[in-house]
């Protein structure tokens, strides 16, 4: 069932292959069970989880703009305890990896809910959500700092049953930096990009759009912006890499990897296709049939340039 | 639910600015009325987000048709759709309304509110509930794109004003309506789709009077399966371990019990 | 011939409208004469113009993305002797504001640059490009840096004999910031935003589809990104902000002004709409009309919150 | 150049993948051989890019026909367009073919290349020019689709050759042509359009034997209109005060004198 040619593995963790549901994107799992096989995903991000259950922000959340939309969220979610204790149970069926989102707005809150999460079971790796722009505390400034992000990693990792994925702001001047920073703090791997700050006004209210003000930028308007990055990032830090942003194909998926991806994360193409991860894991092995690629994993990083 | 390519059958104009899109599916359906489907060009690259319209009518198991109104770059690329074109369909999706305990029936629409309450109308005939309908638009081509033909053709008590009188009575739906509820004081229940205003005093007008209210909502979807709590509205619960205090109108609704809504903090989404 | 409500002025200079052709998208001007009225349009900026010619670079230099386009040209350009002796006595007979473009590798190149644009007669500003992304050398860091945009300020605004606008780079974590150092080193007015730093690649090829590796995003996806900077920055720094990015539209146009912005650029979408500035015009007298307002400058800054 | 919008004829396939599209205007122009427009479907969101396409035909002072492959999104776009679909389109561009001292002509065209010299076929034919056609197909499909019909309707001397041998002789376009030049070795101006790497070696081909060689380039163009610079080729110029060691195809050419391209260079963009 599983093409062996697209497994890949991250921090000591094995994937049937490197496609990912990006959190917030994917709900917690069960709800895309009805519309694609989890069992043929390589894993997928929980909804960002904090140690209690957040309201998240009044609407309107969600504006669509030309090749993207903005979104402010708020991080809505059940808290971490509850995921534990009712949709991880639920989610054991599953041969996919669950990687747990974790967010705080501020470092305790984090540890918080990696402590709650530790007791869960089948969670493989957890992904640091310090690049949040829907929050008015903590999450922005975090992630746009490499002394405040290299702070919370070491204290994240500390805490930290398992394997820690940091997951990156791209709004910031240098995000090399921040990655070697992360990195230092002991990171197991990184995924970037987390959406752009924007911001959409009705010019008839002159009101902003989200009630929240700006928003998140996702889809495929980021792309070009997320493979720059994750090619700047890769070239300076060994760690793994996943890359995220504007995949809604195997064509976009392979720009991640050979710019320097072990694996990618789909976001909001599961909104308008919901079967999209299905289709990048199928084009996958298509292109390496094609290109007679015995493991995707030769291709992460293989760039050419002269 | 199920994520699946269908076929353009006939994609009329009723009226200016209104479309009866009418699609062919491979697939065979049953929907509940008030579920609703998330459509898209196939293969179309702008906009992205598929567009929720409700179920219009069901002509046979394997061909729904949707009423939809051209308001922007979504409906605009559906209203481009010629027979045979392909569209992206996610479906059937969202609650429905609640008829089950219903001894007396009074729908009011307003404007392409319409669409989401045909069924429910067509329903409440074959269940010989005693139903009032009350119908809403702004003027009289509105009528005619709302599909008051159709509604006519139920034979059903029905009232119609426009905002305009060009078509019915001259006012707002609602005039009709607190008349009616004050006149005829029997136990009933109330089922209204329209816009976020009409909806807000149909619900105030249905507290006052300790009717029953259910109210369809409306609002930008991003996915339309519950993955993205992108369609938020208000509500007057506060579940810590559920959706917060805020529930998805994809999935938890769009069919709510009026006096669940803020009113008052979801209007800021419109 | 012009609508009066639409007129602004910035750092001194009046404009007829507050709709201008952005840099490296109108030429010198002069091609455009024949699609559009230049004395219609409120006015427009040179492309960047160095002390010496530039070659730019090998192509391909223009891919292009969903909602957008990458660019790396390298700044091929006339140079600011020849844009003196041989465009500006043509563009003389135009009733329109003329803005050079200015660009170099170092402070000295700017500075050379400018004084031989001092030389030249009508024009009514310089827009130091700071923010190039496409260029191996001073550029981006250039713009990037809050400390060394404001010594190039500085030493540009004394090199002068006209308002100096300074065009800012959305590649950074804090625009507002860079902002500030600017208006204190003496801006007359700043310009935002310039390209976001991106890539693509030709999954087949494995090559960046860009000669130059990577380019600067542009067009409809970036809009967002270039509206919350403008807030952002207009909220800050009390200086004239022309907003830029993405416009398309006069609805686009309203976005920036409602968030901050006096005057607006239009970019790529003369590429693939030619007479987009006009038809802006046309839109934003309409919608003044149906709004009832008086002038423009009334919209400035007037984003509503509540 | 006018910036105008057209209407779609009619929107052929003579072969798979490859269009026949025909605009009627509302202007009439005077084309010159090897001009091009830049279309796009009107009100269109994506792509943002006009894409270039040289006149095939022009059918009458107001009707315009254009003969594309179909490649990625843009040209997928053009093919979707029914009759009486709006384009946005911007023409003439570009110099043109340049007939004026030719004693003898050698047209070469390579795949759609073919696009860009009928029109020139024509005017040496109606100049009386002694000329040899020379048409490269990958196959016969790709013949068919490339207009072999319409060069044979010339009745000018004309030699095909495909990849795959399905149709003409077998093999690349250059063989014939080396052949033909060094049998007839009478003074000849070569024009040719088609892919890089075959103008690159009909460039070559022509320089050994001292032939003049005129070769219509492609490049993906921002604008088509000069003032992106985005479209350039390098060559072998070097005039500080003009556009640099670098051309732009659009405004420059896009009909160069092949030995002032820089061959070697210039291919990075292919
Ligand atoms: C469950 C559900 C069922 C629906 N059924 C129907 C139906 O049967 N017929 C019909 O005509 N419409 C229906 N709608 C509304 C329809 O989805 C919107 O009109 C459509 O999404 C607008 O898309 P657009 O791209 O044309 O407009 P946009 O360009 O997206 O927006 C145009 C205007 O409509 C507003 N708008 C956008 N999306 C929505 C939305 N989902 N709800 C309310 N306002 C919105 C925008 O704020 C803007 O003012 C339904 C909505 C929901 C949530
Ligand atoms: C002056 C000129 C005249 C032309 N005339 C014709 C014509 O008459 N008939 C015809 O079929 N084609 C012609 N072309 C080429 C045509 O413009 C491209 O095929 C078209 O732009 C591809 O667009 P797309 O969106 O379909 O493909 P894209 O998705 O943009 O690209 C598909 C593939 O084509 C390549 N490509 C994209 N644009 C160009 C380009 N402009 N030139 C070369 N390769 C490109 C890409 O690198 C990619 O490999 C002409 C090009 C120029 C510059
Ligand atoms: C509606 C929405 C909610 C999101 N919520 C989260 C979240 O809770 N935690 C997180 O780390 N990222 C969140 N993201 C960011 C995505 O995981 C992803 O990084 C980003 O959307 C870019 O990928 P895309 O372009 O494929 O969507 C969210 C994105 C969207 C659109
Ligand atoms: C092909 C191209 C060339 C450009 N050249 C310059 C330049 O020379 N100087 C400059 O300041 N900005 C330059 N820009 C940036 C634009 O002026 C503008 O800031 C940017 O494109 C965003 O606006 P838009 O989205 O409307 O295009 C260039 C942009 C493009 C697309
Ligand atoms: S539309 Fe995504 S949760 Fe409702
Ligand atoms: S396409 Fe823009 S300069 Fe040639």
């Amino acid at each position: 069932m599983h093409d062996p040619r697209l497994a890949i593995e991250i921090a000591g963790i094995r994937f049937n292959n490197p496609v990912l549901g990006a959190s917030g994107t994917f709900g917690y799992g069960l709800d895309m069970a009805e519309l694609i096989d989890l069992n043929r995903l390589g894993g997928f991000c929980t909804k960002g989880l904090s140690a209690r259950p957040l309201a998240g922000n009044p609407p309107a959340r969600i504006v669509e703009t030309h090749g993207g939309m903005l979104n402010a969220i708020g991080l809505q979610n059940i808290g971490a305890r509850a995921f534990v204790e009712e949709k991880l149970p639920l989610l054991r069926q599953y041969d996919t990896r669950i990687i747990a989102n974790v967010f705080g707005y501020s470092d305790d809150d984090y540890i918080e809910a990696i402590e709650i999460l530790n007791d869960g079971a089948d969670i493989a790796a957890y992904e640091l959500n310090i690049s949040c722009p829907n929050v008015k505390e903590g999450g922005i400034v975090i992630g746009n700092s490499a002394a405040a992000a290299a702070r919370l990693t070491e204290k994240a990792r500390r805490a930290a049953a398992r394997p820690l994925i940091v997951k990156l702001s791209p709004n910031v001047t240098d995000i090399s930096e921040l990655a070697r920073a992360i990195r230092d703090a002991g990171a197991d791997a990184l995924s970037l990009i987390n959406t752009v700050v924007g911001m959409s006004i009705d010019v008839n209210t002159r009101k902003p759009r989200l009630n929240y003000g700006t928003g998140g930028l996702s889809g495929p308007a980021i792309r070009p912006i997320a493979v720059r990055m994750v090619y700047e990032v890769a070239r300076v830090v060994s760690l793994p890499v996943i890359g995220i942003g504007g995949i809604a194909s195997a064509m976009d998926a392979l720009e991640f990897i050979i710019a320097g991806a072990t694996a990618v994360q789909i976001g909001t193409a599961n909104y308008y296709d919901p079967r999209v991860t299905m289709k990048v894991i199928d084009g996958l092995s298509e292109y390496c049939e094609h290109h007679q690629v015995d493991s995707i994993f030769s291709l992460v990083s293989s760039l050419r340039k002269e | 639910m199920i994520d699946t390519i269908a076929t353009v059958e006939r994609n009329l104009e009723p009226a200016k600015g209104y479309r009866l899109l009418t699609l062919n599916f491979n697939e065979e359906f049953q929907i509940l009325p008030g579920q609703f489907a998330m459509l898209r060009a196939h293969n179309g690259y702008e906009p992205l987000l598929r567009r929720a319209l409700a179920v219009y009518k069901q002509d046979s198991p394997g061909q729904l048709s949707f009423l939809y109104q051209v308001l922007g770059r979504g409906t605009e690329m559906l209203s481009l759709l010629g027979s045979g074109a392909k569209v992206d369909a996610l479906l059937p999706l969202g609650n429905h309304w609640p008829v089950e305990e219903c001894p007396r029936a009074i729908v009011v629409a307003g404007g392409v509110g319409s669409a989401s309450v045909l069924m429910l109308c067509e329903q409440l005939k074959r269940l010989r509930v005693d139903t009032q309908i009350f119908f809403g638009a702004a003027n009289e081509r509105s009528a005619l794109g709302c599909g008051i033909a159709d509604f006519l053709a139920l034979d059903l008590p029905l009232s119609t004003t426009t905002d305009d009188g060009s078509f019915g009575e001259h006012g707002l739906v609602t005039s009709p309506l607190e008349r009616h509820l004050d006149e005829d004081t029997r136990t009933a229940v109330v089922y209204t789709c329209g816009p976020w205003a009409m909806m807000k005093r149909v619900a105030e007008i249905s507290r006052l009077r300790e009717v029953k209210c259910f109210a369809s909502l409306e609002a930008p979807m991003g996915c339309g399966f519950g993955v993205c709590v992108g369609c938020v509205v208000a509500v007057n619960t506060d579940e810590p371990s559920g959706y917060g205090s805020y529930k998805r109108v994809c999935t938890d609704g769009s069919v709510f019990p009026a006096d669940l809504i803020r009113w008052e903090v979801a209007a800021m989404s419109h």
